[in-house]
């Protein structure tokens, strides 16, 4: 073979192409996470139909440094069993790579690459022979491509045996025998055809200790039940529906009493907007309560939203965002509700947001959310996107914080309201910093007020004096000036820091990347490979809306920001121009809105585009 | 306007419930609605009802849409925590608000056009959840707010202020809330008090979701000839099927009924209902028969009222979903909440 | 009488302060109507709450130049009806001014201002011994008011009867007669009582020839029904009821056939989101159509926007604006659904806007809108507000442009179907203009495609291929680009401009303003009082989004550009800071959102403290 | 995928109908349900209904919402515009299309899901405007595209795949609709197609809202023992209780029917709708006798199919508006213009 050879160690891509509805989600899995066993750091995502079985789907594996566990663009192996889309999948391997697929059949001669080597095997042909039963021939077809795979790349098949019964459960225990034996199929037969290892493989290592392998709709779930969520209202909406299918199987588990009644309500509700209805009347009734939901909930919600805004009523919202604009594609991953949920509703409205960029960090952020909704007494969005809601992560693991005490916000208590001088007044504005006391339904006779929509005078009186509208909502205006101080700030590195005496200091470069949620790893990974080509980037992650000083103070430092974001309109770097007036043509946007999650690939070329071309002219 | 609250000078003369309170204290801020206007009789009866049957008046939670019904809840239980939902959404509010606390009243007060347009899907699917609420539609079949519009509930020949005739059939909230299987079902008639104050007890103990209809005539925009919801028509075609008296707990029940005529009806918290039949043909308690009762009287145009369905064993939103006996209003931080972190955490490894 | 006498013939502002539900609204109408019969430019704006009967309402007149039929922030005579309003009406007269009241009953003593002239009337005790019937006094008590301020305005007896007769018309010629007698009750008491007329007055003058009085909403009606609008939906709501009220009216007279049959539709819908799905039917079809809502209708129509955004659907979406947000107040007034509009619905999405400033300029957006949505096949919003559609304003006559021909937009007709070769697609891009071909149900087979709100390739086909999803997001921004050329252009006024040769030379003096819709008369008046001091400022009303060339040129221009709106969060600042990059701090937002309609007075005022604050530091 | 046309290559063999048609051309893209799905076979009845009616492809419009089922639109009728509205909306769409044009044979396809969840409200309010359409409800009880969570028609007792049992009163659209005033309503079985296509007939040329709703097992989620609305369970409880049988105008009624057992329904347009009584208790013209028909099976569990109520008198859309025969499509500038600009603005002066 006169073609060159990818050569890495523990650092590349691997996809696996194949057709939904056959099993191949978990074996795709089992994959992963058994290079994650052996201590090699990984991620996996899964680029999933809009259909129940059937048409094409692609699971993408990266293996390389833990900080750059992200899309890089290139594919390094690809595992074409999906005869549909084989002569795409097959253009798509990088030079040098490797290209697996069932000989069973023979495949189209003009899809012959000689720039990649093409292992051939008769996976079905030795999986029909094996099995009988149809629906586990397709099934098996699937486990024996992993064993294939872990000849190939030299994957421990212990460590597969030890996944499939944990995964099996002892329930299920006699399935773990044939699934070893399909493992087993591929694993012989790429050794005694193929130099097995190749040079791309997996080595044993120790980097994956005190991590784990999560999705960010399981974490935010699980940050809504620690941090106390009682009532859960939803409409079922893909990429949402896990969030609520996690928080009922961790409720189920940890929130009943022994006699198995629950200390919790979800609903199922009849759209979105009753789902964000309910959350907000029960969150006007003092309970901790939330939705999940995408793109078209959000639009739905745009009412109630305004509604929760304008009465100060706490809720929580976790937005998992997915292509737009309309149905669009809903398995697949964008940035493009950043404005909606900042500015959803008429009338001057506005609500804080946070942006996780990873699953740790949403479960972190979906307790922040909860705090943050009763302390502002406001909905508050968890700006999350398909990314890190729907694929696994390799992230540091969640820890809980002994000190954590939710926050619930000025409530008068039944003594407080005893006491009460005068009537209580709802929208005043006490302690200077924005924020109303408010009371709760059934403690106190002298706490009733009504909560309207309408207009309403600091009093909680229906209102239609000029002045009086006018009074609140200003004051809501320096509610959401305070809320900029409370809200997590941005994550910032600068390439030149030093400490002196303690104390930071740091000397910005030229230029900077300013990105949200999803965006940091492909952003992270760019800057280092520019890095290695000379050129430096400060960093930027901005983590929530409103947008706080220390943004201000990134972009104001540096003669360009590069602006990373997954939409199309640059809505990021919109907001980011409406609300901090930044100097005219600093902001420089890089967009990615294709569906796929950011490559770091493409943020750096892009950014050397730019550079170039700002050079020449 | 609803913040100029009435005189509450102490009217040492007038009666006391047992709670102490007399009937001022459970009025609210004034009345903003047309002289004359049905919805101002209904706010009188929820008043009387809820003196009557010793409620704490901070323990209701009162709740509406959007509409001159819906503004209501501001003219009484003013100790009472109240909320204006946006249009034809206040069942979403309600039953998020009582799934967070199960031990308040819920009194849901809404338009025709609040409950059968806009928010026909909600209150279709609270019915469905039988959310343990008294959920009251004032039915004048027009929007009054908006100045007179044709609502769902118009009768086919109903005729508009200037003219117009409506052709499109009604929704029915009675038939449609029996059909979607709604536990308790009524109609009265903002006109009729006697009738209206003991259906509205009733359906404050009933534990699920209880629905009145209230024919309540809008005076400034459906009150001429032509209207079928006007006070005339509404009077002319009146139709009494049934005669509930509300009994309370460890009340004697003193009237001797006449038997095959009167039906006594337990509810869950040991109060009873006692139903006088003055239709015989009419069972409240049989789904499919007070469906073809209610199809009978509509083909004659007739207006029947009282309580026509009722189902005492239905399960409301806490007993399917299976809710502890608290209210999860409450949020402390679990002392257990590492342990339950590393325990899960296992499994992602 | 020590106190001075504000001395305006035709040029001052009178306010009557009533009570709604008590015939009040005719009274006052028949008053403005008065005025500008008498050839005298009059103004008209009605403050009226949201209820039916037996709340505060104010009626606000001002009689000016032409150029200036806004409120001023003054109130010279005051009309005090309603004794529970008495003591702010009585407080807001300007000194020198006038106040007319009920003197059947005492009035308060306290409230005896003694810098304003104070006119008993006792209209009540009048009216009552000639009226009997208790509804015609309250009515009649209103009417006596016309005559005492016909009697001290110096107003034509002989117009009022005039107006009079052609409201009630031969089938209620009846009622002139008690109506005249009650005018002449008022006319008659002042003139024996008080020095008529007094030196604030009206004088017959020829300034209104061929204006018309007409509110925007009528005349937004209007322009749909002349632009061949046959579909109408809608679900009712404050202040755009009247909308659909007028545009039955009109159809009902000129839309039908001579057997009665109608050439139009009118839904009334069960809410907003059926009545923009209704109007997306109709467009999809091939039919004109609109709905007419406020901001609680536009937020619930947010999904369905984005729907036809991404389907291109032709929609016309007349919002006339109102308080928000929430329920807000409804029958006052506010721009504060400029973003909303703008962006509305999930993903990359955003809409083409007009923003008329007046009646006259609604009928002509109005017929735009329909153009505009079938030539760029997507929602068009004519953004009004309440007070353009539902105050009475003098405006020029509305005028027919007879070359007009409804654009409809690239439609293949079944004869192009017939001879096209391969399959229709639906979503290329021929004229690289990013406009596609569409093709209507029903009228040939070969045109027959599948709409969807889902990924779709430019060949219509369902996609969620990243490359083909793309490239669709990618044409419809091109189209979007394509249409900042074919909306009105800014109407811009510079204080310096000569012209040389036929071609007009401009010299951009230091400051310019900047404003939208119903901003434009008060900013207009502000910028002719400020010159007067002696300060110049350059003008400029942005009429449509997406902002043309001349906005962007027009702001490059000036060293402060005041944005003066009537929101709370600087709307249109923030689009313009997020669409055009100026440079920073140039823009200046002067901000108005209490309710009442923009005071020439404000603007002023906040400017002069901006640059005398400017100065200072 | 459904771009994916199928071969349409020339069967000389295969019958034409009048218009000389073959079936093929009726049919669609390739679909992409999971094999075995009720809704492929109700796109498979779909398909010959129409063929068998000689309706020209392209004058159909076809119109769903989101769903597996409202992706069916797709496989069929490749020559027909079709229309994927925004979840549970496609009845606003049906309207606004047919008042612009009232031409078009209108076909929308939903789900359970889709038109009793969230689109419950525009649901009601099509069939409350007699909306000229046949509205197809691919009744399969569960949410299949989000992969499994009940419906609103999931019955009380019915089991999800893994376990959880459902304990809200179901929404049953036949029920609702005949109660909302529906004029056309009937229940088929995707599994039984002879029974499904003369009712697609009957429904697509009776003049009003024909709805039927179409029992349709999901095989991935909802197929399973324990659920209500499994092949198995429908099969179990099926209960035809008319026969319709479509014939065409000018065709003859061939079959002697005995008499009080069948009765033929002229349609407006000279078509005959001929129903076969398999239970005589059953009258399918009478509104209250349809519906306690329908209890007395509901309470047996049975599943009631066919042609249950049907009212060929009321007025549709257009006949209410009084709308010309044209469609309201073409529009052109009108010669007049100025002159009524003229006139209407001599009222502003
Ligand atoms: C989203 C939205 N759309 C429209 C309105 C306007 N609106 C207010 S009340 C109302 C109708 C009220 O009718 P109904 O519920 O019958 O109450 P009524 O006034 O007759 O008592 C409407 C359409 C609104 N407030 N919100
Ligand atoms: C606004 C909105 N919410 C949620 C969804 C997600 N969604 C898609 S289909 C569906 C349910 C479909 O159920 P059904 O109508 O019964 O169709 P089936 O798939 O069972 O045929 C849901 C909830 C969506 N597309 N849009
Ligand atoms: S408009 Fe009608 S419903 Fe509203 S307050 Fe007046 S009478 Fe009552
Ligand atoms: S998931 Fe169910 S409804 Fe959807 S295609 Fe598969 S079988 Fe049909
Ligand atoms: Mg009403
Ligand atoms: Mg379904």
């Amino acid at each position: 073979m006169s073609k060159s050879s990818v050569n890495h160690v523990n650092d590349f891509t691997l996809k696996v192409a194949t057709v939904n509805g056959t099993g191949s989600a978990s074996a795709n899995s089992l994959l992963m996470k058994s290079i994650f066993r052996m201590g090699v750091p990984v991620m996996g995502k899964n680029y999933f139909p809009s259909n129940i079985q059937g048409l094409p789907t692609w699971y993408e594996i990266r293996v390389t440094d833990p900080g750059h566990l992200t899309r890089s663009g290139d594919v390094h192996f690809m595992v074409a069993m999906n005869a549909e889309t084989f002569a795409k999948d097959h253009a798509e391997v990088t030079p040098g790579g490797y290209l697996l697929y069932d000989s069973t059949w023979p495949r189209n001669r003009d899809l012959n690459r000689d720039d990649i080597h093409i292992i051939g095997v008769p996976l079905a042909e030795m999986v029909n022979q094996h099995f009988v039963e149809p629906r586990t021939r397709i099934l098996m077809k699937n486990v024996a491509y992993v064993g294939a795979l872990a000849g190939l790349l030299d994957l421990d098949l212990a460590v597969i045996e030890q996944l499939l019964k944990e995964t099996f459960g002892e329930r299920k225990a006699k399935l773990v025998k044939p699934n070893m034996e399909a493992v087993r199929i591929g694993y012989d037969y790429v050794l005694e055809h193929y130099d097995c290892p190749l040079p791309v493989r997996v080595e044993r290592a120790d980097m994956t200790r005190g991590h784990v392998v999560v999705d960010g709709n399981t974490t935010a779930a699980l940050g809504a039940m620690l941090a106390g969520a009682t009532v859960g209202a939803w409409y079922p909406i893909t990429p949402s529906t896990s969030v609520m299918d996690a928080f009922s199987a961790f409720c189920g588990k940890y929130r009943k009493t022994e006699e198995g009644e629950r200390e919790y309500v979800i609903l199922q509700a009849e759209d979105e907007l009753a789902a964000i209805g309910m959350v907000m009347g029960a969150g006007w009734m003092g309970a901790r309560a939330f939705t999940a939901t995408s793109g078209p909930g959000i639009s739905l919600m745009n009412e109630f939203l305004s509604f929760g805004y304008y009465t100060e009523t706490p809720a929580v919202i976790f937005d998992i965002q997915r292509v737009g604009p309309s149905t669009g594609m809903p398995t697949r991953t964008q940035q493009s509700d950043l404005m909606e949920c900042a500015y959803a509703g008429h009338g001057d409205t506005r609500h804080i947001c946070l942006y996780p960029a990873d699953p740790a960090e949403a479960f972190d952020f979906s307790i922040r959310c909860f705090d943050l909704a009763e302390h502002f007494q406001t909905p508050v969005f968890l700006v999350s996107d398909l990314d890190i809601g729907m694929n696994e992560w390799m992230v540091p693991e969640l820890k809980w914080d002994e000190s954590y005490r939710p926050d619930r916000g000025k409530v008068l208590s039944a003594e407080s309201l005893e006491s009460l001088s005068g009537p209580f007044r709802r929208y005043m504005d006490p302690d200077k910093d924005g924020v109303p006391f408010r009371t709760l339904p059934g403690v106190h006779p002298a706490g009733a007020f009504f909560t309207r929509g309408s207009g309403h005078s600091k009093h909680g009186t229906y209102t239609e004096d000029a002045a009086e509208y006018q009074e609140v909502m200003d004051r809501k205006a320096r509610k959401f000036l305070t809320a900029a101080s409370h809200v997590p700030a941005p994550v910032i590195e600068y390439c030149n820091s030093t400490e002196v005496g303690g104390k930071k200091r740091v000397r910005p470069v030229r230029y900077g990347f300013l990105t949200v949620g999803s965006g940091d790893l492909a952003v992270r990974e760019a800057r280092h490979n520019l890095k290695e080509k000379g050129m430096e980037f400060d960093y930027c992650r901005v983590r929530a809306f409103p947008f706080t000083r220390e943004v201000e103070d990134f972009i104001a430092e540096h003669e360009i920001v590069f602006v990373v974001e997954q939409n199309r309109d640059g809505q990021l770097k919109g907001m980011l121009l409406a609300e901090l007036e930044p100097e005219a043509g600093k902001l420089v946007s890089i967009l990615h809105y294709n569906g796929l999650p950011l490559a770091s690939m493409h943020v750096e070329s892009e950014v050397v585009d730019h550079l170039r071309k700002a050079e020449a002219s | 306007m609803s913040f100029m609250k009435k005189p509450r000078a102490h009217h040492s003369d007038l009666p006391r419930n047992s709670l102490g309170y007399t009937i001022r204290d459970y009025e609210g801020g004034m009345s903003t609605l047309c002289a004359g206007c049905g919805h101002d009789s209904i706010t009188a009866a929820l008043i009387q009802a809820c003196w009557e049957l010793d409620i704490e008046p901070h323990r209701v939670a009162k709740m509406s849409g959007i509409g001159c019904s819906s503004k209501t809840p501001a003219y009484f239980l003013s100790q009472a925590h109240g909320i204006n939902a946006v249009h034809g959404r206040m069942p979403s509010i309600a039953t998020g608000a009582n799934a967070a606390n199960q031990h308040l009243h819920y009194l849901g007060v809404s338009g025709d056009g609040d409950s059968l347009s806009i928010g026909f899907g909600q209150f279709a699917h609270a019915i469905r959840r039988n959310v343990n609420m008294l959920y009251i539609i004032e039915n004048n079949g027009v929007y009054g707010l908006t100045k007179g519009q044709f609502s769902a509930s118009a009768d086919v020949g109903s005729r508009a202020k200037y003219g117009q005739e409506n052709e499109q059939p009604p929704i029915d909230p009675v038939l449609t809330a029996i059909s979607l299987g709604c536990t308790f079902v009524a109609r009265g008639f903002s006109g009729d008090k006697d009738q209206l104050v003991p259906l509205i007890q009733a359906g404050l103990r009933h534990r699920g979701f209880a629905m009145i209809d209230v024919i309540s005539p809008c005076v400034a925009f459906n009150d001429h000839e032509g209207s079928t919801k006007s006070y005339a028509h509404t009077r002319e075609y009146y139709h009494p099927a049934i005669h509930a008296d509300f009994i309370p707990p460890r009340e004697e029940i003193r009237t001797e009924y006449e038997k095959g005529k009167a039906m006594p009806v337990e509810l869950h918290d040991g109060s009873t209902i006692v139903l006088r039949k003055i239709d015989v043909d009419h069972d409240p308690t049989n789904r499919a028969g007070a469906i073809a009762y209610l199809e009978r009287h509509r083909e004659a145009r007739e207006i029947v009222t009282g309580l026509l369905y009722l189902e005492e064993e239905g399960k409301d939103l806490h007993a399917w979903n299976r809710t502890v006996g608290d209210s999860l209003v409450d949020t402390q931080s679990r002392s257990d909440a590492a342990a339950i972190l590393e325990e899960i955490q296992a499994g992602y490894r």
